[in-house]
C-alpha cells in the first residue's frame, strides 16, 4: 500500500481564513494509503520544507501532496525539497487550495469540502505517479549559422567569442547580405559599409568561425544538441587556396552585361565576379549560367589571364557533413519585385525603382557613384515621389502586415535625395508614419521640417508614363480626400519586405514552422521570440519578420546567448514529462500498430519510426518511438492513440483517470 | 424539475496548464468569486484531453463538464488546441447523434489573462447546469450494474 | 459547344448592338447559346446599395432558374450583371444568407453554376479556332478598356490580373490587332452616375478617351455596356470640355471579332453607335 | 467470372502470388475463399452479392503470410485498402488487387495510385436502408434519439463482431482490453455498451469508409454502421476528407486547419 504524506498549508491566513485546514488534514489523513497528514502556517518556509523532508524519511513516504498555492508557483520548491530528502521529485504533487479555492470562494462548509476533494484528487493521482529521471542529452558544442547577413554575422561572432566553434553558411559568394547594399543607415546616416565591413573581416579571420560561402544547407537530421548538417558547397570554379584575388580575370571577362544582383539590377557584372569590392572572401566565382565556356564550350579567357592557374573548369558541387549542437537561422528577407505592381508600373517604366535600387543609387559605391540619376536617360530627377506601403498593409496584395522598415528608409531616401539634389522636390505618399524607435520620430520630423520633404497622407492609385513624365495619381486624405496628381521624374516604391525565396523549403528541411507569409515562426510571440518550436534551432533577424538593423543585431545576440547557454553544459537536462510508447514482451513488443497518426499530430516532429527485428534481422513490425530530445510534452499524441499505446509521463492515463474518478466518487 | 434551486450540480473542469489553469490562478489572485461546484483537473494541453475522460465523468455522476484551453494561435505547443478543437467538433457530433445532452459540456478558450472570464464561465455553466437539473438520464444507465467501481486500483 | 446565356436588361435596351454582336459571333463560331427562360433584372446598379436582401435575391433567382433549366454554365456579357452574379454566388456561401434567400425565392439554389464573361467564353472556345476563321484581319491599333466591374473585386471574380488585365488584349492580338500599354485600362468611367452626375462621367470618361487618343488608338475596345454608353453616348458632352474633339469609336470586343470574322456591320449593330464606326 | 478464375489460377501457378483472397458460394451468401493453389481458384465467384469486406484479412499476418498475395476487391473493399495504406498497414509490393469494373472487365490494380484513381469514379451513396433509418433519426428529438439508441444498445451483448469485421479495427490490443485503467468495462450493460459504441465512432472519425461491414456483422441487427457512416458524412465536408480518397498525410483528427468551424466554444 502507498505511504503518502499530505501537507496542508495555511498560507498565513490566505487559505485558513476560508478553508478549515485542520479538517482537511484530518479527513485526508484518514484516506487509504495516506501515512501522514499535517497542516502548517507556511509550508514553503524553511521550517515548512523541513517538516516535509523529515516526514519523507521518518515515514518512508512514497508520495507527497502539498495542499497550498498554485503548482505554477511552488511546485519546483516542493519537488526540490522532496529530492533533497531522497524522494524522487516527480512523486510530489500540489493541490491548488489558494488560487482555485480559498481566494475564489467565501468561507463555508462547501469551500472546505472542495478543498478536501482537491487534496484527495491529488492523493489518488500521486498513488499512480512513477519515479522519473531527468532526460540527459549530450551536446555537440558547435553551432551552425545559416545566412551571412548582419544577423548571421552578429550571431556567429557572438557565439565564436564565447569560445565555441561556428559554421557560417552563406548562399551568395560573399557575406554581408542586404546591409552591405545599403547607402546610409537611419537614424544616424552613418555609412552602412563603414560599420559592416570590419565585422565581415572579423568573421573571415576569427579562429572559431568556419565560413562556407556560395553554399547551401542540403539537409539537417537529428535533434537538439545532436544535429547532422549536410552542406552543399556550390562549385566556385576557382581554387581559393591559390587565388590571390587580384581581379585580373574579372577585368578580362567578355560577358559584361549581366545585371548585378548586388546593385539590384541597376548595374552590371561579369560572368566571373565578386559581388562587390569589399566582398568577404574577396575572391571570384564563375556564374556558370552566364559563362561563355559553360554555355558554348569556348572562351577560357579568365584561365589565360590567371597567373596562378586558379581556374578549375571541372570542379563539381561538393557535400560536406558537419555535426552541430544548435542552429541559428538568419536567412533574412527579400523585397517584392517586378510584376507585383502593374498599377505602379514597376518593371514597365525604367524610372520606377524599388527602395533597394534607390539605396544602391544613393550609395557612393553604387552604379551612379552616389548620384541620383534616372535609369532611363541619366538625367537628375527634379521631382521625385516615394510611395510608402507598396504592397505592405494591403490584404489585396496578400501582404496584410506592416514591413516595419519602410517608413524609416523612405524618410532617409527623401532626405538623401534632398541632400544630393538641392533644388529637387520630393513627395512621400504614406498611410501612417510608423517611427517607433530611438531617435526615429525625430529623424522623420527632420526630413519633413529641415529637408522640406512633402508628406502626403494617402495612397497612390496608379503611376503611368506620359510625355516622359511619370504621372502619380493619388489622394490626399488629410484634405478631405482631394485627388492629387504629380508629374514626377522618378518614383521609388517602398516595397514590402517578404520572406526570402526558398524559406518555405528550408523550413521544411529543418522542421521549423513558418507563418502564412513564409516567415519562420517563433516558439512564442512574446516570451520566446528567438526560439523555434524545434528545440535547438533559433532565429535571428528578418527571417522571422521584417525588422531594422538594431533589432536584427539584438535578436542575433539573443540567439547567440541561447546557443551559448545550451553549450554551457556537456549534457542537456530536460524535464522527463515526455511521451513514451509502451514496450512489451514478445510476441507483441508493443501495443502500437504503427498507424503513425501520432506522427502527423505531433507539433514537434518528435515521433520516429522504430523497426522491431527478430534475431535473424527480419522486420517484425514498425512502431512509433518518441524522440525525447524533441518531445515537449503536450500529450496530443496520447489523446489521439486509439490503442492507448502512447502515454505521457506526469499526466499518464492512470494518473488522470484516478483524478477524475476521485473527484466524482463520494 | 421544481427543486432545481436546491440542486448543487457537480461540475468537473478539464483545463490546460498554460492558459486556462493560469487564468483560473489569476481569478484567484484577483479575488474574484465563483461557485464551488467546479473542480479543476490540470492537463498539459487541451490536446491531451481524452474524450473518454468526458464520458467517464458523466458515468461517475458529473452533471456538467467544462473543457477549456488556450485561444486559437495561443497554444503553448502551437497546435494542441487546434487538434482539440477538431476532436470536440467530431465528439460533439457523435454525442448529439447518440442523444447525449451536449448542452452539459461547455467548451471555452480562457487565456492566462482572462481571470474574470473564468469566473464568468464557471458561474454561467453552474447556472446553466442547474437549470438543466441532474443528469439522471445518464445516471440511470450508469447505475445499472456498474456505478461506483473504480477499476484502476492496484 | 453549348452554353447558357443571360443577356440582362442593357443588352435588350441601350446596348442592343452588344447582344447582336454576341449572338452573331457565337453563330459564326458555332457556339450554341441557350437563352435563360423567364430571366429577370440582376439588380445592378442600384439594388446592392439600397437593400441587401433584394440585391442577393435578384441574381440568386437567375442562378436558380439556370440550375432548374439544367444549365451548368452561363455566359453573362454585361460586366455589371457578371459582377452581380459572381458576387451573389460568393455571398451565398454564407449559410444564413442562403437560407434567407431560399425563403424569399421559394426555389432551390445549389450555387454551383459556372458564371463566365464574354472574354472567358472566347478564351474557352480557343484562340486557335478563332484564328482559323478569320477572313479580314482586324489591322487596327486599339486601346483595350476593361473598366471596373469586369475585374474587381479580384478576391471574388478571380479573373485576370486586377491592375493590368491582359485577356482582351490577347484576343485583339489573335484577330490581328495591335494593342497598347496605356494608363486608363481599369480606371472608372463614371458608371451608373451617367444620369445623376453627368458632369462627373464627362470628366472621368473624358480622361480615358483623351489618354487613348493621345497614344494613337484608332478605337476603344470594351466588354461592358455601361462603359460603352458613357464613352460613346456622352461623347458630345465630353468633346465640349476638350480643346479638340475626339472621334474614335468605342466598340465591343465581340464587334471587333465579328469584323475579323467577316460579319457585316449591320449584323454586328455597328450602325447603332453615336460615334460613327469606320474600321 | 471465368476471367477471374483464370487470372487467379495463372497468378498462383506462376508464383506471382501465394494466395488469392476471394469469394466462393456459401450456404446463404458468398463467403471468403483463401485460394492457395490454382485448383481451388476454380471455386472463385464474383458478383454483386460479394459484399464481405476482405480488407479485414489484409492486416492479419498469420493469414496472408509474408509473401505477395492478391485480393479480389469490390469498391467498398478498395476504399478500405486505401485507408489501410494511409495508415501504413499495407505495402504496395505485397499486394495485388483484382476487381471487376461496371462493364464486367477484369481490372488489375498494382499501385495505390491506381486504386485511388479507380475509386475516384465511384460516388458513395446512401442505400435505401441507411436513408430510411438516418432520416428517421434526423427527425427525432434528442431525448428520442437517446431512447432509440438505448433500446438498440440493450440488445448488444459485446460479442465484438463489429470490431472483427471492420478492416480498420486492426489494433493488436483494443482499448476495451486495456485495463490500466479499465476505461470501458468488458461486460454488456447499458453504460459499457454506450461507451464502447461512442468510442468506436470516435476512433473511426475520418477513417471509416462506410463499407457497412460492422452493421452486417452485428448478430442482433443494431444499425451501428450508421453511427460511423453519419460521422463520415458529417465530417467529410467539415474536414475535407473523402472515403477511399484519403489525404496522403494524416487523417481528419490528426490534422487541423486554422479556420476549422465551430460555434460552441465560448
Amino acid at each position: 500500500m502507498s505511504k503518502i504524506g499530505v501537507f496542508i498549508c495555511h498560507c498565513g491566513e490566505n487559505i485558513s481564513a476560508t478553508v478549515d485546514v485542520e479538517r482537511v488534514a484530518r479527513e485526508v489523513g484518514g484516506m487509504e494509503g495516506v501515512a501522514h497528514a499535517i497542516d502548517y502556517k507556511y509550508m514553503c518556509s524553511d521550517p515548512g520544507q523541513t517538516f516535509i523532508k523529515e516526514a519523507v524519511k521518518k515515514y518512508n513516504l512514497d508520495g507527497v501532496v502539498v495542499g497550498a498555492c498554485s503548482p505554477r508557483m511552488h511546485e519546483p520548491t516542493f519537488r526540490r525539497a522532496c529530492a533533497e530528502a531522497g524522494l524522487n521529485p516527480y512523486l510530489c504533487e500540489m493541490a491548488n487550495l489558494r488560487e482555485h479555492c480559498s481566494w475564489v470562494h467565501e468561507k463555508s462548509e462547501e469551500t472546505t469540502e472542495k478543498a478536501i476533494d482537491l487534496v484527495k484528487m491529488l492523493v489518488q493521482k500521486v498513488k499512480k505517479n512513477k519515479p522519473l529521471d531527468s532526460i540527459k542529452v549530450p551536446v555537440t558544442k558547435r553551432a551552425l549559422v545559416i545566412g551571412g547577413g548582419i544577423a548571421g554575422i552578429q550571431a556567429s561572432l557572438d557565439i565564436a567569442n564565447t569560445g565555441h566553434k561556428v559554421i557560417l553558411v552563406e548562399r551568395d559568394p560573399s557575406i554581408g547580405g542586404h546591409m552591405s547594399q545599403l547607402s546610409e543607415t537611419f537614424p544616424t546616416l552613418d555609412c552602412s559599409q563603414c560599420i559592416l565591413t570590419p565585422r565581415m573581416v572579423e568573421v573571415a579571420q576569427h579562429p572559431n568561425i568556419k565560413l562556407y560561402t556560395y553554399a547551401e544547407l542540403e539537409s539537417l537530421e537529428g535533434f537538439i544538441g545532436n544535429f547532422t548538417a549536410k552542406i552543399r558547397l556550390k562549385a566556385k570554379s576557382v581554387d581559393y587556396s591559390t587565388c590571390t584575388g587580384c581581379g585580373a580575370c574579372i577585368q578580362k571577362c567578355p560577358v559584361k552585361k549581366i545585371p548585378s544582383e548586388f546593385n539590384a539590377g541597376l548595374g552590371t557584372r561579369t560572368a566571373i565576379y565578386v559581388p562587390f569590392p569589399q566582398a568577404v572572401p574577396n575572391k571570384p566565382v564563375i556564374d556558370r549560367v552566364n559563362c561563355n565556356y559553360y554555355k558554348r564550350g569556348a572562351c577560357k579567357i579568365c584561365e589565360k589571364t590567371c597567373q596562378v592557374g586558379s581556374i578549375q573548369w571541372d570542379r563539381e558541387d561538393e557535400i560536406v557533413t558537419e555535426e552541430v549542437g544548435a542552429v541559428v537561422l538568419a536567412t533574412g528577407f527579400d523585397v517584392k519585385g517586378a510584376d507585383f505592381f502593374p498599377e505602379y508600373g514597376y518593371g514597365k517604366y525604367k524610372d520606377v525603382l524599388t527602395g533597394l535600387q534607390f539605396e544602391r543609387m544613393a550609395s557612393a559605391s553604387g552604379p551612379t557613384f552616389g548620384e541620383i540619376r534616372r535609369p532611363s536617360d541619366g538625367v537628375i530627377p527634379k521631382k521625385i515621389v516615394f510611395i510608402a506601403c507598396a504592397g505592405s498593409r494591403d490584404p489585396a496584395k496578400g501582404i496584410p502586415y506592416c514591413s516595419k522598415i519602410c517608413c524609416m528608409y523612405t524618410a532617409k531616401h527623401a532626405m538623401l535625395y534632398q541632400h544630393k539634389v538641392h533644388d529637387g522636390e520630393s513627395t512621400v505618399f504614406y498611410m501612417d508614419i510608423r517611427a517607433g524607435g530611438k531617435n526615429y520620430e525625430e529623424f522623420v520630423r527632420r526630413a519633413i521640417e529641415e529637408d522640406t520633404v512633402n508628406y502626403v497622407r494617402g495612397r497612390v492609385a496608379r503611376v503611368y508614363e506620359k510625355d516622359g513624365k511619370l504621372i502619380v495619381k493619388g489622394v490626399d486624405t488629410l484634405l478631405g480626400g482631394q485627388q492629387v496628381e504629380i508629374e514626377a521624374d522618378m518614383v521609388v516604391l517602398a516595397t514590402a519586405g517578404v520572406a526570402n525565396c526558398g524559406s518555405e523549403q528550408l523550413a521544411q528541411k529543418l522542421h521549423v514552422s513558418y507563418d502564412p507569409y513564409h516567415f519562420f515562426a517563433e516558439a512564442h510571440p512574446k516570451l520566446k521570440p528567438v526560439e523555434t518550436n524545434t528545440a535547438g534551432i533559433f532565429l535571428a533577424g528578418a527571417c522571422q519578420a521584417p525588422k531594422d538593423i538594431p533589432e536584427t543585431v539584438g535578436m542575433a545576440s539573443g540567439a547567440a546567448v541561447k546557443v551559448a547557454a545550451l553549450f554551457s553544459n556537456d549534457e542537456l537536462v530536460r524535464e522527463p514529462l515526455v511521451a513514451v510508447v509502451n514496450r512489451l514482451a514478445p510476441p507483441l513488443y508493443s501495443t502500437c500498430v504503427g498507424c503513425f497518426m501520432c506522427e502527423t499530430a505531433c507539433p514537434y516532429n518528435a515521433i520516429e519510426h522504430e523497426d522491431i527485428r527478430g534475431r535473424d534481422g527480419s522486420l517484425i513490425k514498425t512502431i512509433a518511438k518518441v524522440n525525447e530530445g524533441l518531445c515537449q510534452g503536450c500529450g496530443t499524441c496520447v489523446a489521439f492513440c486509439r490503442s492507448k499505446s502512447i502515454d505521457i509521463q506526469g499526466y499518464t492515463h492512470e494518473q488522470v483517470y484516478a483524478e477524475v474518478m476521485s473527484l466524482l466518487n463520494d | 424539475m421544481s427543486s432545481n434551486t436546491d440542486f448543487e450540480p457537480k461540475i468537473i473542469a478539464f483545463v490546460c496548464n498554460w492558459c486556462t489553469y493560469a487564468g483560473a490562478d489569476l481569478t484567484g489572485t484577483s479575488r474574484l468569486k465563483y461557485a464551488t461546484n467546479v473542480k479543476i483537473v490540470r492537463f498539459p494541453c487541451t490536446g491531451r484531453i481524452d474524450f473518454l475522460l468526458l464520458l467517464k465523468s458523466f458515468a461517475q455522476g458529473a452533471d456538467g463538464i467544462i473543457v477549456s484551453g488556450c485561444h486559437p494561435n495561443d497554444c503553448h505547443y502551437t497546435s494542441g488546441n487546434f487538434h482539440a478543437r477538431r476532436r470536440w467538433i467530431a465528439f460533439r457530433s457523435i454525442l448529439d447523434l447518440m442523444g447525449v445532452d451536449i448542452r452539459r459540456i461547455q467548451y471555452s478558450w480562457v487565456s492566462a489573462a482572462e481571470g474574470s472570464k473564468w469566473a464568468d464561465l464557471v458561474n454561467h455553466t453552474v447556472a446553466d447546469i442547474r437549470s438543466l437539473g441532474p443528469y439522471q438520464e445518464y445516471q440511470k444507465i450508469a447505475d445499472y450494474l456498474e456505478k461506483g467501481g473504480y477499476h484502476g486500483e492496484d | 459547344m453549348k452554353i447558357g446565356f443571360y443577356p440582362g436588361c442593357s443588352l435588350t435596351g441601350s446596348s442592343r448592338e452588344y447582344n447582336e454582336s454576341v449572338v452573331a459571333v457565337a453563330k459564326a463560331l458555332e457556339i450554341d447559346l441557350v437563352e435563360l427562360k423567364d430571366w429577370n433584372c440582376c439588380g445592378a446598379t442600384a439594388a446592392h446599395s439600397m437593400n441587401e436582401e433584394l440585391s442577393l435575391s435578384l441574381p440568386a433567382r437567375i442562378m436558380a432558374l439556370a440550375e432548374e433549366q439544367g444549365l451548368k454554365e452561363i455566359v453573362v456579357p454585361c460586366a455589371a450583371c457578371y459582377n452581380r452574379l459572381k458576387v451573389t454566388q460568393h455571398e451565398l456561401e454564407d449559410q444564413p444568407k442562403r437560407n434567407r434567400v431560399a425563403e424569399i425565392l421559394q426555389m432551390p439554389y445549389k450555387g454551383d453554376l459556372k458564371i463566365i464573361n464574354v472574354l472567358q467564353l472566347l478564351e474557352a472556345y480557343g484562340t486557335e479556332n478563332i484564328k482559323a476563321r478569320i477572313t479580314q484581319p482586324f489591322a487596327h491599333k486599339v486601346a483595350c478598356y476593361y473598366g471596373c466591374l469586369l475585374v474587381r473585386p479580384h478576391a471574388i471574380l478571380k479573373f485576370d490580373r486586377v491592375e493590368d488585365p491582359q485577356s482582351m488584349d490577347a484576343l485583339i492580338q489573335v484577330i490581328g490587332g495591335t494593342t497598347m500599354d496605356w494608363a486608363f485600362k481599369t480606371e472608372c468611367c463614371g458608371g451608373g452616375f451617367s444620369v445623376s452626375r453627368t458632369d462627373l462621367v464627362v470628366k472621368l470618361s473624358g480622361n480615358i478617351l483623351k489618354d487613348a487618343s493621345d497614344r494613337g488608338a484608332e478605337a476603344l475596345i470594351v466588354a461592358c455596356p455601361m462603359c460603352q454608353s458613357n464613352l460613346d453616348m456622352r461623347r458630345g458632352a465630353i468633346n465640349k470640355t476638350l480643346d479638340s474633339p475626339i472621334d474614335i469609336p468605342v466598340i465591343y470586343i465581340t464587334q471587333a471579332i465579328g469584323l475579323a470574322l467577316g460579319i457585316g456591320a449591320k449584323e454586328l449593330g455597328l450602325k447603332r453607335h453615336f460615334v460613327t464606326v469606320e474600321l | 467470372m471465368e476471367k477471374i478464375r483464370e487470372r487467379a489460377a495463372t497468378l498462383l501457378a506462376e508464383g506471382v502470388v501465394t494466395l488469392v483472397l476471394g469469394y466462393e458460394e456459401g450456404t446463404k451468401r458468398p463467403r471468403p475463399l483463401f485460394c492457395r493453389n490454382s485448383e481451388s481458384a476454380r471455386k472463385l465467384i464474383f458478383d454483386s452479392r460479394c459484399i464481405h469486406n476482405l480488407a479485414v484479412y489484409l492486416t492479419k499476418k498469420e493469414l496472408v503470410g509474408k509473401d505477395r498475395f492478391a485480393v479480389i476487391a469490390p469498391i467498398a473493399t478498395l476504399r478500405s485498402i486505401m485507408q489501410l495504406y494511409v495508415e501504413n498497414q499495407l505495402s504496395e509490393d505485397k499486394l495485388l488487387v483484382l476487381t471487376v469494373d461496371p462493364s464486367g472487365e477484369l481490372r488489375e490494380l498494382v499501385t495505390f495510385e491506381d486504386i485511388a484513381g479507380y475509386v475516384e469514379q465511384f460516388e458513395l451513396k446512401r442505400g435505401e436502408r441507411e436513408q430510411e433509418i438516418l432520416s428517421k433519426i434526423d427527425e427525432m428529438s434528442r431525448e428520442e434519439r437517446w431512447k432509440f439508441w438505448m433500446e438498440e444498445m440493450s440488445h448488444c451483448f459485446k460479442c465484438y463482431a463489429c470490431r472483427s469485421a471492420c478492416p480498420l479495427c486492426y489494433c493488436s490490443k483494443c482499448v476495451v482490453e486495456v485495463n490500466r485503467p479499465q476505461w470501458i468495462n468488458p461486460w454488456p450493460a447499458p453504460l459499457a455498451n454506450m461507451e464502447w459504441h461512442i468510442n468506436r465512432a470516435m476512433h473511426m472519425v475520418g477513417r471509416c469508409t462506410a463499407c457497412g461491414a460492422c452493421g452486417d456483422a452485428c448478430p442482433v441487427g443494431i444499425p451501428i454502421d450508421l453511427i460511423t457512416r453519419k460521422m463520415m458524412e458529417d465530417m467529410a465536408p467539415e474536414f475535407g476528407y473523402i472515403p477511399g480518397q484519403p489525404a496522403k498525410k494524416g487523417n481528419a483528427l490528426s490534422t487541423w486547419k486554422l479556420d476549422d468551424r465551430e460555434q460552441f466554444i465560448r
